[in-house]
C-alpha cells in the first residue's frame, strides 16, 4: 500500500515542479531529522523519503555521511568542505554553532537505502546504477517496484540490465512461480556470490519441480564462474604480495647482491622511507592547498630516495667501507646501526604509528565479478615495482655508473688499476640501494603501519627473496618474490596464515639445500672462490 | 708435547688453571658468600636479585661459549642458536609444567592449564614422557642436538657457508617462532610455559632453591670451560681454525670440513640446549619470543664484544653486554638502545678483537714501554 | 696475563653491577613504572609510562603522599617477557617500590607474576584482558571479556546494530582472542546462533597481508543473512587490516566491524574517513563529555605538550588505578602492601566517562561500558552505552572449566581461584 | 678410510686404465662458456716426473683443480691408480687416496704454528673422531723434525705460519705436501718467488722425491731453468689441451710452441 503512495509521489516528482504545499512538508520532514532517538530519525528519514522527491536524496546521503549539521534554532545544514548548504534555499550558510546530527549504521543503512531509491529517478546514469546497488543491499517489495518503475523509464542498456538483473533476485522471493521460474533463467549468467546464495536458499525451499531444475543448472554455471574468480584473485594477491616483497628485497639486492654487503639496516632504510612520505604529506597538508594533498605522494618518492640515499652513503662512507671483507662483522655493525636509528625516530616522531592516508585515487577499487575487487593500491604498487625494477636494470646495464659497479663488482683491483674511483662507486651503489629501499618505503607506507618497527617486520622475508631468487640477479630477485608471493597466498586458504608462511620458510630452507646460490645463480670462478 | 704445541695459541696450563679458579672462585663462593653472610644493610651485600640477575647472566655466558666454539674456532656464524637455547628450555619447560599437576588454575591433574583452556581432551603424544626428570633432562640435549646435527649435515654438506649460511639459519629460528606461536601446535603459543610451581621437588619461589640452581649454572659453566677448552686444544680444535682460515685447504689434506663443522655445530648446539635448560627455571618463563632472530643476533654481538676464539672472550662479553643492557634499561630507559647499537658498531669497527684483544693490546703495549 | 684477564673480567661485572646497589633516598614513596619504551610493544605502551608520570606529577603538585612526595622509577623492560620479569625483580627488591604500574601483553604480565607473588609486590594491570586469573598480587583495572566483548554482541544482536545474524570472529592468535572467542562463542550459541553462522580466523602477529582473509570475510557476509566481524586484531596488524577493509570496500552498514583493541592511540595511525561507523567497545572514549574528561584530556595534552595527543581506555585504568592507590594509602596510612590491600577493596573513584568505578574483592573493576563508532576524526562517537557499571568476571561463566571457580580475596574465601572458601 | 674409498668407488664408466698412476681422458671444462679444458687427455705412469708448461690461461691450474676434485668436469673420464673414478669424489677423499697438492699461491694456515701446519699435515686417520682424540707418537713428533730440516725451518716450529716469508711459506707448504706422504704429487708453480738458491734447493727436493719410485710427480712452471734442471718429460698445454709433449729440446724446437710462446 505504501508501496502505491511511493508511486503516486514519484509521478508527482516527475511531473510537476515541487508547489508550496510540498515545500512545508518537506521542511518540517526535514527538521524531524532532528530528532533525539535513532529510532525517531530512522522514522524521519523514511518521511522524508516517502515524500519522494530528488532534493532530499543529497540530504539523506549527507545524512548516512554524517554531514548533516543542525544549528541551534533546529535548522539543517548540508556540510560540504567545511561551508553549510542551506538544502531549501540552496544557499550557502556560515555559522559556528552548528552541530553534527549523530547517525549509527542502522540509520546510515535507511539513509543510503532511500537515498538511493530516489537516485533511481536522477538524471545522472552513474548516480541509477548506484541506486541500483544500494536497493540489491537493502531488498523490500516495494523497492522492488520501484525499480519496475524505473526500468521502464530507464535508456541506458548497461543500466537497464544492471536492474532486470536486480528485479530478478528481487523476484527469487517472489510467492508465483512464474516471477521465479523467470528470475532463475534471468541470472543464469551472473556470478555474484549472494545471488549464488539466494539461489541457494531458493533451493532449500523451492517446490516447483520446473524452477529447481533450472535453479540448480544457474547455480552450477555460477558456482563454476565463482570458483574462477576465486583463482583469479588468489593469483592477484599473490602477485600484489610478491610486489611487496620485491620492493622491500630490491634494495637488499643491490647492496647484498652487487656488493656482497649484509645490511641488517635494510629494514630501517624502508621505515625511513615511509616516515619521509609522513613527512611529505605532513608538508602538504601544513603548506599547500587542499586539493593537491593526492599529490603528496609523487613528491614523496624523490623526497624518500634522497634522504635514504644520503643515510646509505653516509653509513657507507663512515662505517661499512671499514668493514669490506669481514661479511659477519658488517651483519653485526649494521645490526647496531638498525637498533640506532630506530630509537632516533622513535625519538623524534615518538612510538606510535604515524597516519599516512591513501590519496583518493589509491582508495577503493574495481568490483569485478565473482566478488573480487581489485583494489587500486595494489595495483598501483604492482605497477610501481616493476617499474622500480625495471628502472634499476635499465640503470645497471646502460649508465657509465652502472657500468662502474659492474666492474668493481667483478674484479675491484682491476677496477680500480683502469681509474674507476671504486671507493666512490661503493658509496654511490650502497647509496643507490638504500634509496631504492627508501621508495619502497614510500609504497608500504600505503598498505601497512608506519611505525619505528616497521623495518623488522621485513628483513627477513627480503633475504629470503634475495638468497633464493640467487644473489646478484636482479631478474632472478623478481621470480623469487613473485614465486614466494604466489605460493603464499595459493597455501593461505588451506594451511592459514601462519602455517602458509612456516611451509614457505621450510621450502626456501630446502631449497636452498639443493641449489645453494639460489634460482638463477652466477656461475662460475668468481663465485666459487 | 701437546701444551707444547698450543704454548702459542692457548695460555700455559698453570695460568689457565689459575685463572680458571680465581673464576670459580668468584662465582662459586664470593657472590654466594657475600649475599648470604653479610648484612643486607652492608655496601657488598649481594642482594637475591642479584644473584638470580648473575644467574641469568651465567646462562648466557655458556650460551656464547656455546656460540664462540661454532663462530670463534670454526668460523660458522650461526644466526639460529636462540632456537637450541629456547628448545633445551622448552624441554625442562615441559617437565616442570608436567610436576605442577594438579595445582593449576583449572585443577587438571592430566593437562597443562593452556591445554584445559584450549578444550584439549588428551595429553599429546610429544608430551609424553616428560613427567620424568631424566627423559627431560636427556631431551634438553637431544633435541638440540638432533636439530642441529640434521640442519647441520644439509648445509654443510651442500657447502652452504659464510653469510649463507647465517641467513639460513635465521630463517630456521624465524620458522620455529612463527610455528610456535601457534597454539596448536601445543606448547602455550604466545604465552609459553609458565607458572611453574617447582623442580625435583625444589620449591622455585624459595631463595635456597634460586641459589641452588645459581651455584648448578656455575658449575655447567666450569663444565663447559673445559670441555670447549679440550676441544679447541685438540688437533680437531687446530683443524677448526684450518677450516675458519682456509676452508677449501683443509680439504686437500684429506679431512672432512663437513664433518668438522657438523661437529662442532652439533656440540655448540647441546651446550646452547643446557643453557636454556638452566635459563628457563631462573626466569620463569619461557615462549616463542626466545626463537625471534634477534636473540640469536644478540649472542654474536656478545662473542663479538668478548673477543672471538678465545676462551675467556665470550663469558666476558656475556656479562658486559647484558650488565650494561641491565643497567641502561634501568638508568636511562630513553636512550640505552643508542648506547647498545653503538656498542656493536665500536667493537666491530674498532675491537676486532673484542675486550680480551683490547686488554692483550694495552698489556703488550704496556710491556713494550717497560721494555725500552 | 690471562689471571690479569680474570680480574678484569670482575672488575667490569662489578662495574655493570655497582651502580645498581645505589640506595634510595628515605622521604620519598617510590611507585615503578614497567612500561615498555622499546622494541614491538612501545607502540601502545610509551603512552602509558607517561600517564602514571603525569599522575605523580599531579600528586606531588597536591602536595604528595602522606607527606611525602611520589617518586616514580622508570624502567624500560623492551618488549622482552624475561626482562620484564627481570625488572620486577629489581624494582621490588632494590628499588623497594611501594607499587607497580605496568604490563600491557598476557605473556608479561604471566612473566611477572611469580615475582609479584613471591615478594608480595603489589601490580596495576591496566589493559583490557582475557579474564581467567585472580592474583592477590595484582590489580586488574582493564576490561574483562564480560566488560566488552558481551557487550557489543548485545549490542549488534539489537535493532540498533542491525540485527546481525551471522558472525565472523577474527583475532591475532594469542591468548586474549582464544579466550574471548572461546568465551562469545559459547554466548552466541547460547542465542541459537548456528555453527555454520559463526566464522573463527586467527592470524600471526604483526599480520600484515590481508587480502585473502578480508576476501573470505566478504564472501561469508554475502550469504544474505546480516554479517558483522567482531576483531580481537592485537596492535601493529590492525592499520594494514583496516586500510584492507576500507579498500576492498567493506562498508560498516553492511559488515559492520566491532573491535575491542582498537581505541583512539590506535586510530590515530589510520586514515579513518573510510572506516566511518566501523565500531569498538571499551570502557572510556575520549569524545565522552564530562568535567572529569575534559579536565583529564586538557591535563594530558598540556603534559605531553601536544594539543592534538589523544586519550584512550588503557589511559583512564591507569587514571583510575592510580587513584585508587593513593586513596588506599591514604585510607590505611601507609603504603605497606598488605595495608593499602586490604583499602582497596570497594574503594571508589569518579570514572572519567561519569559513574563511580569500584574495586572488587576479585581485584577486578566495576565500570560502564561503551559501544562507539568511529568517526571522520579518528574519535568514536558513543552509539550505545550500559546503564550502569558491570562487575568484571575474573572467571567466565561460559567456559565450563572456569565456570565453577570463584575469585574472592576476603574472608572466607581470600582465594583467586576456588571452588570452595578457605575457610568455613 | 683410504681402503674403503677404493672399495665403494664405482669404476668408472666401465672404462679401466691399469698401469697408469694418472689418467686423464677428453676432459672438458667450461666456466660461462668460456672453455678452460677443451678435450684435454693426459697420462702419468707410476713413479714418473712431468713438468707441465704453458702460457697463461693454457688451464694448467684448473686441470689440477679437476684432479683434486675442486671442479667437476663437464665431460671426460679422470682415473687414479688406473681404475678410481676420480670425477665422483670429494676433495677430502681424493686427498686420502694418495694425491697431493701444492698450490701456486701458498696457502698456509697463517693463525697456526709452523709445527702445527705439519702436523695437520701428518698422514694418519683423519675422520673427526680420530682428529679429536689424537695424540702425536714418537715417530711421528721425529717425522715433523726431519720434514722440519728438510725444508729449512728447523729453528722456527713455534713460528705463527703467517710471520713466515713468501719462499718460506712457499717451503713450508712443500713441508706439508712430504707430510702427507702421497702417491701422485701436484706442484703448482713451486718456485715462484724463490732465490735462485731456494730454487736450486727445491729442485733437488723434488729429484730426490722422484727417485723414490713410490712416487709420480706432476710439476707446473713457467721457469725454464727450473724445468730444465729437472731434465724431465715435457708438455704444453694451451687453449686447455694438450699441444705438444716430448723432451725439453724437442719441444722448444716444435713450431707450434715456438708460435704460441712468441706469437705471430
Amino acid at each position: 500500500m505504501r508501496a502505491f503512495h511511493l508511486i503516486l509521489a514519484l509521478a508527482a516528482l516527475l511531473l510537476a515542479t515541487p508547489s508550496a504545499r510540498a515545500d512545508d512538508d518537506f521542511s518540517t520532514a526535514l527538521r524531524a531529522l532532528n530528532a533525539d532517538s535513532y529510532a525517531d530519525k530512522i522514522a524521519a528519514a523514511e518521511a522524508l523519503a516517502a515524500l519522494g522527491e530528488g532534493r532530499a536524496a543529497p540530504i539523506l546521503d549527507a545524512l548516512a555521511d554524517g554531514r548533516l549539521y543542525v544549528t541551534p534554532d533546529g535548522a539543517i545544514l548540508i556540510e560540504q568542505a567545511g561551508t553549510y548548504l542551506e538544502p531549501l534555499s540552496q544557499k550557502i550558510v556560515t555559522t559556528d554553532k552548528a552541530e553534527a546530527i549523530t547517525v549509527n549504521n542502522r540509520l546510515r543503512g535507511v539513509a543510503r537505502g532511500a537515498a538511493g531509491r530516489l537516485a533511481l529517478f536522477s538524471p545522472n546514469a552513474q548516480a541509477r546504477g548506484a541506486a541500483v546497488e544500494a536497493i540489491m543491499n537493502s531488498p523490500s517489495d516495494e523497492a522492488a517496484d520501484m525499480v519496475r518503475a524505473a526500468l521502464a523509464k530507464e535508456s541506458d542498456a548497461t543500466i537497464k540490465a544492471l536492474m532486470v538483473t536486480a528485479l530478478a533476485s528481487l523476484d527469487l522471493s517472489s510467492d508465483n512461480a512464474g516471477h521465479r521460474l523467470a528470475a532463475v533463467t534471468q541470472l543464469a549468467d551472473s556470478s555474484d556470490p549472494s545471488v549464488r546464495s539466494q539461489i541457494q536458499r531458493l533451493l532449500e525451499t523451492e517446490t516447483d519441480l520446473q524452477v529447481r531444475k533450472v535453479a540448480e543448472k544457474t547455480l552450477g554455471s555460477i558456482e563454476f564462474r565463482v570458483t574462477l574468480m576465486g583463482f583469479v584473485a588468489n593469483l592477484f594477491q599473490g602477485l600484489s604480495l610478491g610486489s611487496v616483497l620485491l620492493l622491500a628485497a630490491i634494495g637488499l639486492a643491490v647492496t647484498f647482491g652487487v656488493m656482497g654487503v649484509i645490511n641488517m639496516a635494510h629494514g630501517e632504510m624502508i621505515m625511513l622511507g615511509a616516515y619521509t612520505t609522513f613527512a611529505v604529506q605532513q608538508g602538504f597538508r601544513a603548506f599547500l592547498p587542499a586539493d593537491l594533498i593526492d599529490l603528496y605522494l609523487v613528491a614523496a618518492l624523490p623526497a624518500a630516495f634522497l634522504v635514504t640515499a644520503l643515510v646509505g652513503m653516509g653509513l657507507e662512507r663512515g662505517i661499512i667501507r671499514f668493514l669490506y671483507g669481514r661479511p659477519l662483522e658488517t651483519m653485526l655493525a649494521t645490526w647496531g646501526i638498525s637498533l640506532v636509528l630506530q630509537q632516533v625516530v622513535r625519538q623524534i616522531f615518538g612510538a606510535s604509528n604515524m597516519e599516512v592516508a591513501n590519496p583518493s585515487w589509491m582508495t577503493g577499487g574495481w568490483d569485478l565479478a565473482g566478488g573480487f575487487t581489485l583494489t587500486y593500491n595494489r595495483v598501483v604498487i604492482i605497477l610501481f615495482c616493476l617499474a622500480v625494477l625495471g628502472g634499476l636494470a635499465a640503470l645497471l646495464r646502460w649508465s657509465s655508473f652502472g657500468l662502474h659497479m659492474r666492474a668493481v663488482t667483478q674484479n675491484r683491483p682491476m677496477a680500480s688499476a683502469m681509474g674507476i674511483p671504486t671507493g666512490r662507486v661503493d658509496a654511490m651503489t650502497f647509496g643507490l640501494g638504500s634509496g631504492i629501499a627508501g621508495i619502497a618505503g614510500v609504497a608500504l607506507s600505503q598498505i601497512g603501519n608506519v611505525s619505528p618497527n616497521l623495518g623488522q617486520g621485513y628483513i627477513v622475508d627480503s633475504f629470503m627473496v634475495v638468497v633464493f631468487g640467487g644473489v646478484g640477479s636482479l631478474w632472478g630477485t623478481l621470480v623469487g618474490a613473485v614465486s614466494l608471493g604466489v605460493v603464499n597466498k595459493f597455501l593461505e586458504p588451506y594451511a592459514g596464515a601462519m602455517l602458509g608462511k612456516i611451509l614457505v620458510l621450510v621450502f626456501i630452507i630446502l631449497f636452498i639445500q639443493k641449489r645453494p646460490r639460489g634460482l638463477f645463480a652466477l656461475k662460475g670462478r668468481s663465485v666459487e672462490s | 708435547m701437546h701444551s707444547l704445541s698450543h704454548l702459542f695459541l692457548n695460555p700455559g696450563d698453570r695460568r689457565f688453571w689459575a685463572g680458571f679458579t680465581a673464576l670459580g672462585v668468584l662465582f662459586l663462593l664470593l657472590v654466594p658468600a657475600l649475599n648470604l653472610l653479610l648484612p643486607a644493610d652492608s655496601a657488598l651485600h649481594v642482594p637475591n636479585y642479584m644473584v638470580t640477575l648473575i644467574g641469568k647472566y651465567l646462562c648466557y655466558a655458556i650460551l656464547a661459549m656455546a656460540m664462540n666454539l661454532v663462530w670463534g674456532y670454526c668460523g660458522v656464524l650461526s644466526l639460529g642458536h636462540g632456537a637450541f637455547f629456547a628448545l633445551g628450555g622448552y624441554a625442562i619447560g615441559m617437565y616442570m609444567m608436567r610436576s605442577i599437576g594438579a595445582r593449576g588454575v583449572y585443577g587438571n591433574a592430566d593437562l597443562p592449564d593452556f591445554m584445559v583452556f584450549l578444550n584439549w581432551k588428551e595429553l599429546p603424544w610429544y608430551w609424553l614422557g616428560f613427567d620424568h626428570f631424566w627423559f627431560a633432562a636427556l631431551m634438553v640435549m637431544a633435541i638440540p642436538g638432533a636439530l642441529a646435527f640434521v640442519f647441520g649435515w644439509l648445509a654443510f654438506r651442500s657447502r652452504i657457508n659464510g653469510v649463507y649460511l647465517s641467513i639460513v639459519t635465521q630463517a630456521m629460528t624465524y620458522a620455529l617462532m612463527l610455528a610456535f606461536f601457534r597454539n596448536e601446535m601445543g606448547f602455550g603459543g604466545n604465552n609459553g610455559l609458565t607458572d611453574f610451581k617447582d623442580i625435583l621437588g625444589f620449591d622455585l619461589s624459595q631463595d635456597a632453591t634460586k641459589m641452588g640452581l645459581y651455584l648448578l649454572t656455575t658449575l655447567v659453566l666450569g663444565a663447559t670451560f673445559l670441555l670447549v677448552r679440550f676441544v679447541t686444544a685438540s688437533k680437531l680444535g687446530r683443524v677448526m681454525m684450518a677450516v675458519r682460515d682456509a676452508e677449501s685447504r683443509v680439504r686437500f689434506l684429506g679431512y672432512s670440513v663437513t664433518g668438522v663443522k657438523l661437529f662442532a655445530f652439533t656440540l655448540s648446539a647441546v651446550l646452547a640446549g643446557i643453557a636454556g635448560a638452566l635459563y628457563v627455571p631462573q626466569v620463569g618463563i619461557i615462549n616463542p619470543s626466545e626463537f625471534s632472530p634477534a636473540n640469536s643476533i644478540e649472542i654474536a654481538i656478545w662473542v663479538a664484544v668478548g673477543g672471538r676464539g678465545t676462551l675467556l672472550g665470550p663469558v666476558l662479553g656475556a656479562f658486559a653486554v647484558n650488565g650494561a643492557k641491565t643497567w641502561l634499561t634501568g638508568a636511562a630507559p630513553e636512550l640505552w638502545l643508542f648506547a647498545l647499537g653503538a656498542l656493536f658498531i665500536l667493537v666491530t669497527l674498532a675491537l676486532p678483537k673484542g675486550l680480551v684483544g683490547l686488554w692483550a693490546g694495552l698489556r703488550a703495549r704496556v710491556t713494550e714501554k717497560s721494555n725500552d | 696475563m690471562k689471571f690479569n684477564r680474570i680480574l678484569g673480567a670482575g672488575l667490569f661485572t662489578a662495574a655493570s653491577i655497582l651502580p645498581m646497589l645505589a640506595h634510595a633516598a628515605e622521604d620519598t614513596i617510590k611507585i615503578g613504572v614497567l612500561h615498555s619504551l622499546s622494541g614491538t610493544m612501545a607502540i601502545s605502551e610509551t603512552t602509558l609510562k607517561d600517564t602514571v608520570l603525569m599522575m605523580v606529577d599531579d600528586i606531588n603538585k597536591k602536595g604528595g603522599l602522606l607527606g611525602k612526595k611520589v617518586e616514580a622509577v622508570v624502567v624500560d623492560p623492551a618488549s622482552n617477557w624475561p626482562l620484564f620479569a627481570e625488572k620486577a625483580r629489581e624494582l621490588l627488591e632494590k628499588e623497594k617500590v611501594a607499587a607497580v604500574f605496568g604490563c600491557w601483553t598476557s605473556v608479561s604480565r604471566k612473566s611477572v607474576l611469580p615475582v609479584f607473588e613471591q615478594l608480595n609486590g603489589m601490580l596495576f594491570y591496566p589493559v583490557q584482558y582475557e579474564g581467567e586469573e585472580s592474583s592477590r598480587n595484582v590489580f586488574y583495572t582493564g576490561a574483562a571479556p564480560n566488560q566488552q566483548a558481551i557487550p557489543a554482541v548485545d549490542y549488534l544482536m539489537s535493532k540498533d546494530g542491525g540485527e546481525v545474524k551471522r558472525w565472523v570472529l577474527a583475532g591475532t592468535d594469542y591468548v586474549y582472542p582464544r579466550t574471548t572467542n572461546k568465551i562469545l562463542e559459547a554466548y552466541l550459541k547460547s542465542k541459537g546462533v548456528k555453527p555454520e553462522d559463526i566464522m573463527i580466523n586467527y592470524t600471526p602477529f604483526g599480520h600484515s597481508d590481508w587480502q585473502t582473509i578480508v576476501a573470505d570475510i566478504k564472501k561469508f557476509g554475502s550469504a544474505g543473512k546480516k554479517t558483522a566481524v567482531v576483531s580481537t586484531i592485537n596492535g601493529d596488524a590492525n592499520v594494514p587490516f583496516y586500510k584492507e577493509l576500507a579498500n576492498l570496500g567493506v562498508k560498516a552498514d553492511q559488515i559492520p566491524v566491532v573491535a575491542f583493541s582498537v581505541g583512539e592511540e590506535e586510530l590515530a595511525g589510520i586514515d579513518t574517513k573510510n572506516l566511518i561507523g566501523h565500531l569498538a567497545a571499551w570502557n572510556y572514549f575520549q569524545s565522552v563529555k564530562s568535567p572529569e574528561n575534559d579536565a583529564f584530556i586538557k591535563q594530558w595534552q598540556s603534559f605531553i605538550k601536544n594539543p592534538k595527543r589523544v586519550t584512550n581506555d588503557p589511559m583512564e585504568a591507569t587514571y583510575i588505578g592510580f587513584k585508587m592507590w593513593t586513596q588506599a594509602v591514604q585510607q590505611a596510612g601507609t603504603t605497606n602492601v598488605d595495608a593499602v590491600r586490604q583499602a582497596l577493596y570497594g574503594q571508589k573513584v569518579k570514572n572519567l566517562t561519569g559513574g563511580v568505578a569500584v574495586m572488587n574483592t576479585n581485584h577486578h573493576l566495576s565500570k560502564p561500558v561503551f559501544i562507539g563508532e568511529i568517526q571522520g576524526n579518528g574519535q568514536f562517537q558513543t552509539v550505545w552505552k550500559t546503564k550502569d557499571v558491570i562487575k568484571a568476571d575474573a572467571w567466565s561463566p561460559f567456559i565450563p572449566e572456569s565456570a565453577k571457580l570463584t575469585a574472592d580475596w576476603t574472608y572466607p574465601w581470600v582465594c583467586g581461584n576456588c571452588t570452595e572458601p578457605k575457610f568455613k | 678410510m683410504t681402503d674403503d674409498t677404493l672399495m665403494d668407488q664405482p669404476h668408472g664408466p666401465g672404462i679401466a686404465a691399469p698401469g697408469t698412476i694418472l689418467y686423464v681422458d677428453s676432459v672438458t671444462v667450461s666456466f660461462d662458456g668460456f672453455r678452460a679444458l677443451n678435450e684435454l687427455s693426459l697420462v702419468i705412469e707410476p713413479g714418473e716426473l712431468r713438468t707441465i708448461i704453458g702460457p697463461n690461461g693454457a688451464g694448467k691450474t684448473t686441470m689440477m683443480d679437476v684432479i683434486t676434485g675442486k671442479t667437476r668436469p663437464d665431460q671426460g673420464d679422470v682415473l687414479f691408480d688406473g681404475h678410481v673414478d676420480l670425477t665422483k669424489m670429494t676433495e677430502d677423499q681424493i686427498a686420502n687416496l694418495g694425491i697431493g697438492r701444492k698450490f701456486q699461491k701458498p696457502t698456509v694456515f697463517e693463525h697456526l704454528t709452523v709445527f702445527e701446519n705439519l702436523e695437520l699435515a701428518l698422514k694418519c686417520k683423519r675422520d673427526t673422531l680420530s682428529t679429536l682424540l689424537f695424540r702425536l707418537s714418537g715417530e711421528q713428533q721425529h717425522r715433523i723434525d726431519q720434514v722440519l730440516g728438510t725444508v729449512g725451518l728447523k729453528d722456527k716450529p713455534r713460528m705463527l705460519a703467517g710471520a713466515l716469508s713468501h719462499g718460506q711459506k712457499q717451503w713450508l707448504e712443500i713441508g706439508m705436501l712430504l707430510m702427507q706422504d702421497q702417491r701422485l704429487l701436484l706442484l703448482d708453480e713451486p718456485v715462484a718467488g724463490m732465490t735462485d738458491a731456494e730454487t736450486e734447493a727445491t729442485a733437488e727436493l723434488i729429484l730426490d722425491l722422484h727417485k723414490d719410485p713410490h712416487h709420480s710427480l706432476v710439476v707446473v712452471e713457467h721457469d725454464m731453468e727450473f724445468v730444465r734442471a729437472l731434465g724431465a718429460r715435457v708438455t704444453v698445454l694451451h687453449e686447455g689441451s694438450v699441444l705438444a709433449e716430448g723432451s725439453l729440446d724437442a719441444v722448444q724446437a716444435n713450431a707450434k710452441v715456438v708460435e704460441v710462446y712468441l706469437g705471430r
